[in-house]
């Protein structure tokens, strides 16, 4: 009798585990299409960083190429701050800032460190590329290349 | 024209005519329905699983696994060095045996037979034990301890459920009278099988989708277990034939099924072929539920389950059976 | 058009139940492991199966018993199959090898 | 084909998901064996000890084959590497040609499908896929 | 009708090719391949002979359940990485050969000399009189044969029950 | 600390000549520091484990002229963890063997064999663990030192050597159930396992000596890349580590923030196995359902960290960034609702399956007194039925004011191991809502940090409940700006070990669900 029961409630159980499943069948979907459509992405979501403009000279970027991030980054990532005075200005400008984004970890210890906040995360959440080379961005031509387009 | 096919037909004979058309057609249903039935499965599986599944290929991802197959024709052959050849080469031809032969006795509609054999379901049953065989030399000639694992589960699995398979159909080859598949749905013009057999509809259910190898029987290519069991050193062409086969025993074990237990192609209103199809593809959207929902039973549980319980039982139900029949 | 309607012909099927036997014997005595033993002696239990239905065809066309029995025949070889492969599994985990020729336990 | 080895094997699994759900682009069946795979993705750090496995595995593939680098680590050892590093391949396209790499650490599930979508494009030489308007 | 001929003489050879191969070929498994193409054979052989039922049945129980018996238990012998070779010596294959090729001509003579008497009555047995004949006037055969199967699987769980007590 | 006095009071009579020194536990983590040498070393691990201590931890640091080993134990019942250490001589370094005491110490051994050249007298299988074959050196040596040639034959040394009559399967490293890139060699007979041996080092990133190579503020990153499913965990580990060796006082907000994520993360976790298990087992939907879920916390914890799994949020006395009050709570709110249907779903879906019951009842038992000598923790040490969770045991974060049960289990079987994570999820949801209720307002970091951290002289444990166990890190500061030495003690490491037992004798479709049950963490295990 026992076995019978036993082969009864099995098999009930069974059911009830498919009762989920086809409930699950006739309910919307939760896929967010992709390249039609993006999910919303945090404003706080850390990409590979970019420079950010001086409010009040938009030619030149904040970083006054005090060389913090560069110390502080774990992996080494931030190479070549370079800068040079231009007249007329107090703080140095960047000429080159070459963020090496393969070894990044996304720590946010630049950002942190960076006295000026110059540096921010950029809103490239999906960076594709078929070179290891299309990742050493030079943030000082992005930022130059975005002040364009705005 | 109409003349040459008329005198071509003279020539060679009614009866090679229509099973030759009839093979034909045949083919053309396996690799449509296989085609169908991966797009479904995929399909199926995704919605279950709140996605949305194949999209981009065409209208509905439509043409997804026709771009697919495309793709299998277009692979390297690869053989392994190991291997040992002439199995290897064997196992996904062999597989494809049975597919073909079954074929030619199930009804999907009073005329659309391609044959019908009196003794078609002897047919059916004998030839869908190359099956096993097919498995069981692939695996062998893979030279792969995870695909030799997966056909010894393989075999042992097939042995175990072939007989409550067999048992189930008895009581109906007793209520019918007849082993023509034809006939057996002919006696369904009433009340369906299932309504007095509902045990035995149930035990060749459940012992259908142990010989097709799904979840949760699914042991001889358990992933996480084997990797992919005894197919794991197929690769292109001769891994779709395995594929192939797969979907198309799928579609097979649930034609049988509803030959035997749903009436066959018995239905109001639309024309035989289509009913016969709507309760086919019913009865293998069940079997991909199945799949979707269950883990796998491990081994000795599988053969516990036919051997201490559907065999006991379907002989039960035969015995009840052939009593109130004759008595 | 007719053929020759060699399928008509009793002795050829005689012949080939023949051959089947005389493999069968080759296979019993050649080869090596018990296994093989067993499958040459399906081959000439099949062979006595083929000279049945073959004769029941020819000479006795009007019943059916070379058939029955062929259906015995089968009956027995399933059988037999099952209780020598028990047999030789046992011997495996016993000996654990499978040769017939170095079994000479048996004999003393 | 999968090679989850580190973290972005996670991600490579999100994307795979309901949420991103890879097989609209029916891209989702992950074949165990390296016999039908056609896609290698490299997600996570390769070790010297794993390095000599990854080659055997893209061997065993059949051709025409392709390989995607994702994650920082696959691409350049990522944040692993150091002076005086003893146990790491620092790419992996140092082991086998890569066609796409798809760097982040790790990256978003998006990442990887613009990683398949870039893979189409090198095959196809089209883009069938409209570009995501960038969010802010 | 030169095609069915033709067709049976393919039959005929590949039943022979089977048969061959079963007892010649190195590996085991081949010659259980060669075993059930020879059953192949021998169910087309059946089926020249109008007895469709019995090539199912022979397909059905010797390819479905014998071979695949039979493959079970190589399977669980071969050490699984191993692949037992079936070898001997040549003598032995000499002297095999001799007694098997005895024993044929020797049937064959036989066989040659004796004569049948052909009745050329069409042939049609359905399966219902073999099932007649089984439950008529078989009936102690048939019992016995169902007693002797009882007995054979009882059998063999008991050995199989006993070597695991032993393990 | 009642224990602490009561093993002084015992040791020093049986042991007259050795130092046993009393240790300021809120300092350095532990509480008391046994100075044994090569003679006595096996005394005192006797000692200890008649007292039913079990070793947390085993390793080696090199201080150049002596190389000291370090073994830590504590006991199930009360925290009272014993640092004993025992010096050797760098040039020739042989220790005796305790593995036949502790068995975990099997592979601690081997461990800093491979890493430290130390040799242990009597081990029964001194081979290499990690490492791959072209290496020369051994490398958590300060100095290089160059491995000897019968050294090198060890390496990699786990080939099977084939056997009449049983053959050899690797499970791994790349197979679908071994979540990343574990390897396992298998016995096997038929279906059945004979033995089981984890060869690791697939992934080992080699954390332990970046993090001498890193200031501490660098290093901040890495503890996330070592256990990427609860990497806040992890993360917190090292944060509270450094702010009690420097410290660093955190504010009560930043403690709660703390708490919170780092419990979404271990549902986070917890989900990721649910996923996961029940796929090895063959059914792959829970695992889409259960990601789906999962997606949801990322959601939450992106908006606050800013990553979706590596997170890098905790600072040294704070956080990165505060929370975004409004939608932070509303949306954990509303995630405890819906997860707490969904838990409803999932009992439903997998818990009440016959099949998956009969699949995982009674397979893989670990029994409680195995406990002690593997070490074994997390969930697969209350699947047991010993309620032994660091957060109770030792509170960090703001656990000590939160109320909450520790879910237990019974005979510590699979289904025991997968009852008690379910739980905890539950639990956790609960400290959540708990946590939310009670947060503060006020600052979420200090601002006494120095941007430069110079920690003094000493060396310091922590651990904290991770969502596979006790995750413990051990860091000797010598006063610069780089650790000295850092070890982490990672609980998936002494679980895994459990199974080469577990895996004598069973089907290997058991094994697998038995693997599956453990949660294992690959990087986790590899550093």
């Amino acid at each position: 009798m026992r076995v019978i029961a036993d082969i009864v409630k099995g098999a009930y159980s069974l059911i009830v585990g498919m009762g989920v499943t086809i409930r699950a069948f006739f309910s919307p979907v939760v896929t967010c299409q992709y390249p039609r459509e993006t999910v919303n992405i945090s404003p706080r979501f850390r990409s590979h960083t970019k420079l950010v403009g001086d409010p009040e000279n938009p030619d030149r970027t904040k970083c006054i190429v005090c060389g913090m991030c560069e110390r502080n980054c774990p992996s080494h990532s931030i190479k070549k701050v370079e800068g040079e005075k231009k007249e007329g200005e107090k703080k140095k400008t960047a000429t080159s800032y070459i963020l090496d984004f393969t070894t990044c970890s996304q720590c946010g210890m630049c950002v942190e460190s960076c006295p000026v906040d110059a540096l921010e995360f950029s809103d490239d959440y999906n960076p594709v590329g078929s070179k290891r080379e299309d990742f050493h961005y030079d943030l000082v031509k992005e930022y130059e290349k975005r002040k364009k387009t705005i | 024209m109409c003349d040459t096919i008329i005198n071509i037909v003279n020539i060679v004979g009614k009866e090679v005519v229509r099973t030759v058309v009839g093979l034909i057609g045949v083919f053309i249903v396996v690799l449509g329905n296989a085609i169908m039935l991966t797009w479904t499965e995929r399909k199926v599986a995704g919605h279950i699983q709140r996605r949305i599944g194949p999209k981009e290929v065409g209208p509905f991802g439509l043409l997804q696994s026709f771009a697919d197959s495309v793709k299998l024709l277009g692979k390297e052959l690869l053989t392994p060095a190991n291997v040992e050849k002439p199995l290897y080469y064997l196992a996904p031809t062999l597989i494809f045996v049975p597919v073909l032969v079954t074929f030619v006795v199930i009804p999907f509609d009073g005329f659309l037979q391609v044959k019908d054999i009196n003794t078609g379901i002897l047919v059916i049953l004998a030839f869908s034990s190359l099956t096993v065989l097919s498995i069981l030399i692939g695996g062998w000639g893979s030279d792969n301890k995870y695909s030799l694992i997966g056909a010894v589960r393989s075999v042992a699995q097939n042995i175990a459920y072939e007989i409550p398979l067999l048992l189930s159909l008895l009581p109906i080859i007793f209520m019918a009278n007849s082993f023509s598949l034809r006939d057996i749905a002919e006696a369904q013009r009433g009340v369906w099988f299932v309504v007095y057999q509902p045990i035995a509809f149930l035990i060749f259910f459940v012992a259908s989708v142990a010989e097709t190898n799904r979840t949760p029987f699914d042991l001889p290519e358990a992933e996480s277990e084997l990797v992919a069991g005894f197919h794991t050193e197929y690769s292109g062409m001769r891994f779709s034939l395995f594929f192939l086969a797969e979907y198309t025993n799928m579609f097979i074990v649930s034609a049988i099924a509803v030959t035997f237990f749903l009436g066959g192609y018995q239905g109001p209103v639309l024309p035989g072929v289509v009913w016969f199809f709507i309760k086919t593809y019913a009865l293998v959207f069940v079997l991909l539920w199945f799949r979707w929902t269950f883990p796998r039973v491990r081994f000795d549980q599988l053969l516990n389950f036919s051997w201490k319980i559907l065999i006991p039982v379907s002989f039960l139900n035969l015995l009840v059976t052939g009593g109130i029949l004759k008595i | 058009m007719t053929g020759m309607g060699l399928y008509n012909n009793l002795n050829i099927y005689l012949f080939v139940g023949l051959a089947l036997l005389a493999c069968g014997i080759l296979g019993v005595i050649y080869r090596r492991t018990l296994v093989s033993m067993l499958i040459s002696i399906e081959l000439i239990m099949n062979g006595a199966g083929l000279n049945l239905v073959a004769f029941n065809r020819f000479v006795a066309p009007e019943n059916a018993y070379g058939m029955a029995f062929t259906l015995f025949i089968m009956g027995i070889a399933a059988a037999e199959a099952a209780i020598a492969l028990a047999i030789i599994i046992l011997i495996l985990r016993r000996y654990r090898h499978v040769e017939g020729a170095k079994l000479k336990e048996m004999k003393d | 084909m999968t090679f989850g080895l580190a973290c972005c094997a996670i991600e490579m699994m999100c994307a795979s998901m309901a949420r991103f759900d890879i097989a609209r682009f029916g891209a989702e069946v992950f074949r165990p064996s390296p016999r039908q795979a056609d896609l290698m993705i490299v997600s996570g750090t390769v070790t010297k000890k794993m390095a000599p496995i990854l080659v055997t595995l893209y061997e065993q593939m059949p051709s025409p084959k392709w390989v995607i680098a994702m994650g920082n680590c696959a691409i350049s050892g990522g944040p692993f590497v150091f002076e005086g590093q003893y146990n790491l391949v620092e790419g992996v396209d140092l082991l086998v040609p890569v066609d796409v790499y798809v760097p982040g650490c790790p990256p978003r599930p998006e990442g990887l499908l613009e990683g398949l979508m870039k893979l189409e494009e090198k095959i196809t030489g089209t883009r069938r896929f409209p570009v995501p308007e960038p969010k802010w | 009708m030169i095609f069915a001929d033709a067709i049976f003489i393919i039959i005929v050879l590949v039943t022979l090719a089977g048969a061959l191969m079963t007892v010649l070929s190195g590996s085991i498994i081949y010659a259980l391949m060669g075993l059930v193409t020879t059953m192949f054979g021998i169910a087309g052989l059946y089926v020249y002979l109008n007895a469709p039922f019995l090539a199912m049945m022979q397909i059905l129980i010797y390819v479905g359940a014998i071979s695949v018996l039979i493959a079970f238990a190589i399977m669980l012998i071969g050490p699984l990485y191993k692949r037992p070779k079936e070898w001997s010596y040549p003598l032995k294959l000499i002297a095999a050969a001799v007694v098997a090729l005895f024993s044929f001509f020797m049937f064959a003579k036989v066989m040659l000399k004796a004569q049948w008497a052909v009745l050329s009555k069409p042939f049609a047995i359905s399966t219902k009189d073999i099932g007649r004949l089984l439950f008529d006037r078989l009936t102690f055969p048939f019992e016995l044969i169902s007693l002797l199967i009882v007995v054979a699987i009882i059998g063999a769980v008991m050995l199989s029950l006993y070597s695991r007590g032993e393990k | 600390m009642a224990l602490a006095t009561k093993i002084i009071e015992e040791f020093k009579p049986e042991f007259k000549s050795v130092d046993i020194a009393e240790v300021p536990y809120e300092k350095q983590g532990y509480h008391l520091a046994i100075e044994a040498r090569t003679g006595n070393l096996l005394n005192i691990i006797d000692f200890l484990d008649r007292r039913d201590f079990y070793i947390i931890d085993l390793f080696c640091v090199d201080y150049q002229e002596y190389l000291e080993l370090v073994y830590f134990f504590s006991t199930h019942r009360e925290l009272c963890r014993i640092k004993v250490t025992l010096k050797l001589d760098p040039e020739k370094p042989v220790a005796p063997t305790i593995s036949n005491v502790y068995t975990i110490a099997r592979w601690y051994e081997r461990e800093i064999h491979e890493f430290f050249g130390v040799y242990f007298e009597g081990h029964p299988n001194l081979t290499y663990l990690f490492l791959h074959e072209e290496i020369g050196h051994y490398p958590l040596r300060k100095k290089h030192v160059a491995v000897p040639d019968h050294d090198k034959k060890l390496l990699n040394s786990f080939k099977p050597h084939e056997e009449e009559n049983s053959f050899f399967i690797n499970l791994g490293p790349q197979h679908p159930s071994t979540h990343g890139v574990l390897r396992v060699v298998l016995k096997m007979d038929g279906e059945y396992l004979v033995s089981a041996e984890p060869v690791l080092g697939y992934l080992h990133r080699m954390h332990e000596k970046m993090a001498e190579n890193r200031s501490y503020m660098q290093f901040l990153p890495n503890p996330a890349r070592m256990d990427y499913p609860g990497a806040l965990l992890f993360n917190l580990a090292y944060v509270e580590a450094v702010e009690k060796l420097c410290g660093i006082e955190v504010p009560e907000r930043a403690k709660y923030i703390r708490t919170i994520t780092c419990e979404l993360n271990r549902i986070a976790s917890h989900l990721l196995w649910l996923g996961a298990f029940p796929a090895d087992l063959g059914a792959l939907t829970p695992f889409m359902y259960a990601f789906d879920d999962r997606e949801n916390i990322l959601d939450i914890l992106e908006d606050v960290t800013g990553s979706r799994l590596t997170y890098c949020y905790f600072r040294f006395g704070g956080l990165y960034n505060d929370i975004n009050e409004e939608t932070f709570i509303d949306a954990t709110k509303r995630f405890i609702e819906r997860m707490r249907e969904r838990l409803v779903m999932y009992d439903k879906l997998i818990t009440g399956n016959v099949i998956f019951i009969n699949r995982i009842k009674n397979i893989g038992i670990l029994e409680q007194g195995q406990a002690k000598k593997y070490g074994f923790s997390g969930p697969v040490i209350r699947s047991t039925g010993m309620p032994f969770d660091m957060r109770k045991v030792d509170p960090y974060a703001a656990y000590g004011s939160i109320d909450f049960e520790i879910p237990t289990g019974h005979i510590g079987d699979n289904m025991d191991r997968y009852l008690v994570r379910m739980k905890e999820i539950e639990v956790s949801l609960n400290i959540i809502e708990e946590g939310i209720k009670r947060l503060p307002s006020g600052p979420f970091k200090t601002e006494k940090v120095p941007k430069k951290l110079k920690p003094p002289k000493g060396d310091i444990y922590n651990a904290v409940e991770s969502t596979r166990g006790e995750t413990g890190v051990y860091i000797v500061s010598d006063e610069s700006d780089t650790p000295y030495r850092m070890r982490w003690r990672v609980p998936s490491y002494s679980n895994l070990m459990t199974f080469p037992h577990l895996a004598r004798g069973v089907l290997i479709a058991d094994a697998i669900a038995t693997l599956g049950s453990y949660d294992i963490v690959v990087p986790e295990i590899d550093r």
